[in-house]
């Protein structure tokens, strides 16, 4: 039997970690979740905190499209506009 | 011969050599820390990074750009963690033919480096007091994906 | 601190240094002797100049430039003499507070310096013979200032 | 008295002084001369030897106009397109 969710681990950089106040959390979502329903769950679990903060995903840490599915035990991760060099 | 790396610490020091027969220029570029960040005053700049993906996303870009640009070398070591004022964040070096086309690349290298490899910076007063930057040349690089920015 | 010179001889060896606090961006151009010139092999190229002129036409166009481009610093050794394939002819040191004007400036000094400034250069056959060189980048430069050139 | 003629030095670089097969000689011009006069005579004494070589002027050590007026002593120079870098 398939089970029914799948547990993902959520990363967090820069201004989305300093508005969460974590590096990293567990995420659980329904099987067959997408990166993009990822990103849903965790800007409603933030509650307001992270409104107007520009982020793009990546899964495993690639760039991905929202449209990815997710397996258990992916890493997921909220990337804000980076300021290396 | 493409080579980067991530480095919590110092960067070695860059030593001159002779360069391959077909090597017309070599250009190397430091990218330093500035004594202020967001008009304050600053004792070093603190850089956060995601280790695996800042490697790959670095090692990629430098290879797409060597083949980009017809590059002999590019070597990329960009440090992370805490980087005093005065000191380089990162180096590049670019050895090419022609001086034209290590220049172009430069230029390139350095813009898509501040697009896609995630690497952060914090500035780090005088009292060792962490703040965010809101500093963001991504957004000038690529105005067609908007970002609002957070209040500093 | 704007500096120049002309020297017979090896560059000194360019020793990093932490930059002063408004440097966000230090350049090191080196343009080196490739094995070929005019498709022949060689073992170096010798460096003319017209003495004086070349380190006054070369100071000039340090000082335009630096202001040009609101350098911080603009250092620049040229060689003269025979330099060996693999070294370096010349050397600019550019620091500046972002990139992007010293890599503009990088640009443009190399270009006018290939236009104005009095330096010749001859390649070196491994046997010791000289042969002109009819490279010219300064054509490419300056359109509108025709330039014949003799044959080979 | 002033003299009628006046002697000047040049100098040849690169591809002239090859052609020419000298660093320098003197050169005597009537007094009055002009820079354009100079390379005209230059260009008689070398007898074809200079055909199609492109050079630009300079009188003591500056890039100068034709028009510039001689003085005995001066420093004039052929200055073909340079090639340093």
């Amino acid at each position: 039997m398939e089970p029914t969710t799948i547990r993902v681990r959520v990363r967090c950089f820069s201004h989305l970690r300093y508005e969460l106040g974590t590096d990293a959390f567990d995420l659980e979502l329904p099987a067959g979740s997408t990166l993009g329903q990822a990103s849903e769950r965790i800007l409603e679990r933030a509650a307001g905190k992270l409104e107007g903060l520009p982020f793009r995903m990546a899964l495993n840490g690639e760039f991905s499209e929202a449209s990815a599915t997710l397996s258990a035990g992916d890493e997921v991760a909220l990337i804000p506009p980076v300021q290396g060099g | 011969m493409i080579r980067v790396a991530v480095l919590d610490g110092p960067l070695p020091v860059f030593e001159e050599r002779p360069a391959p027969g077909g090597c017309g220029s070599e250009i190397v570029f430091h990218g330093r820390v500035r004594d202020t960040e967001k008009q304050r005053p600053i004792a070093a700049l603190f850089y956060e990074h995601y280790e695996g993906m800042a490697q790959r996303e670095l090692q990629r870009l430098a290879e797409q750009t060597a083949e980009r640009f017809a590059l002999l070398d590019l070597i990329c070591l960009h440090r992370v963690g805490d980087v005093p004022v005065g000191e380089s964040s990162v180096r590049v070096v670019l050895r090419s033919k022609h001086r034209a086309e290590g220049i172009e690349a430069l230029a390139w290298f350095v813009r898509e480096l501040k697009r896609r490899v995630p690497i952060w910076k914090w500035g780090v007063t005088p009292t060792g007091e962490r703040f965010p930057s809101t500093h963001c040349e991504g957004c000038a690089a690529a105005e067609s994906e908007h970002h609002s920015h957070p209040p500093g």
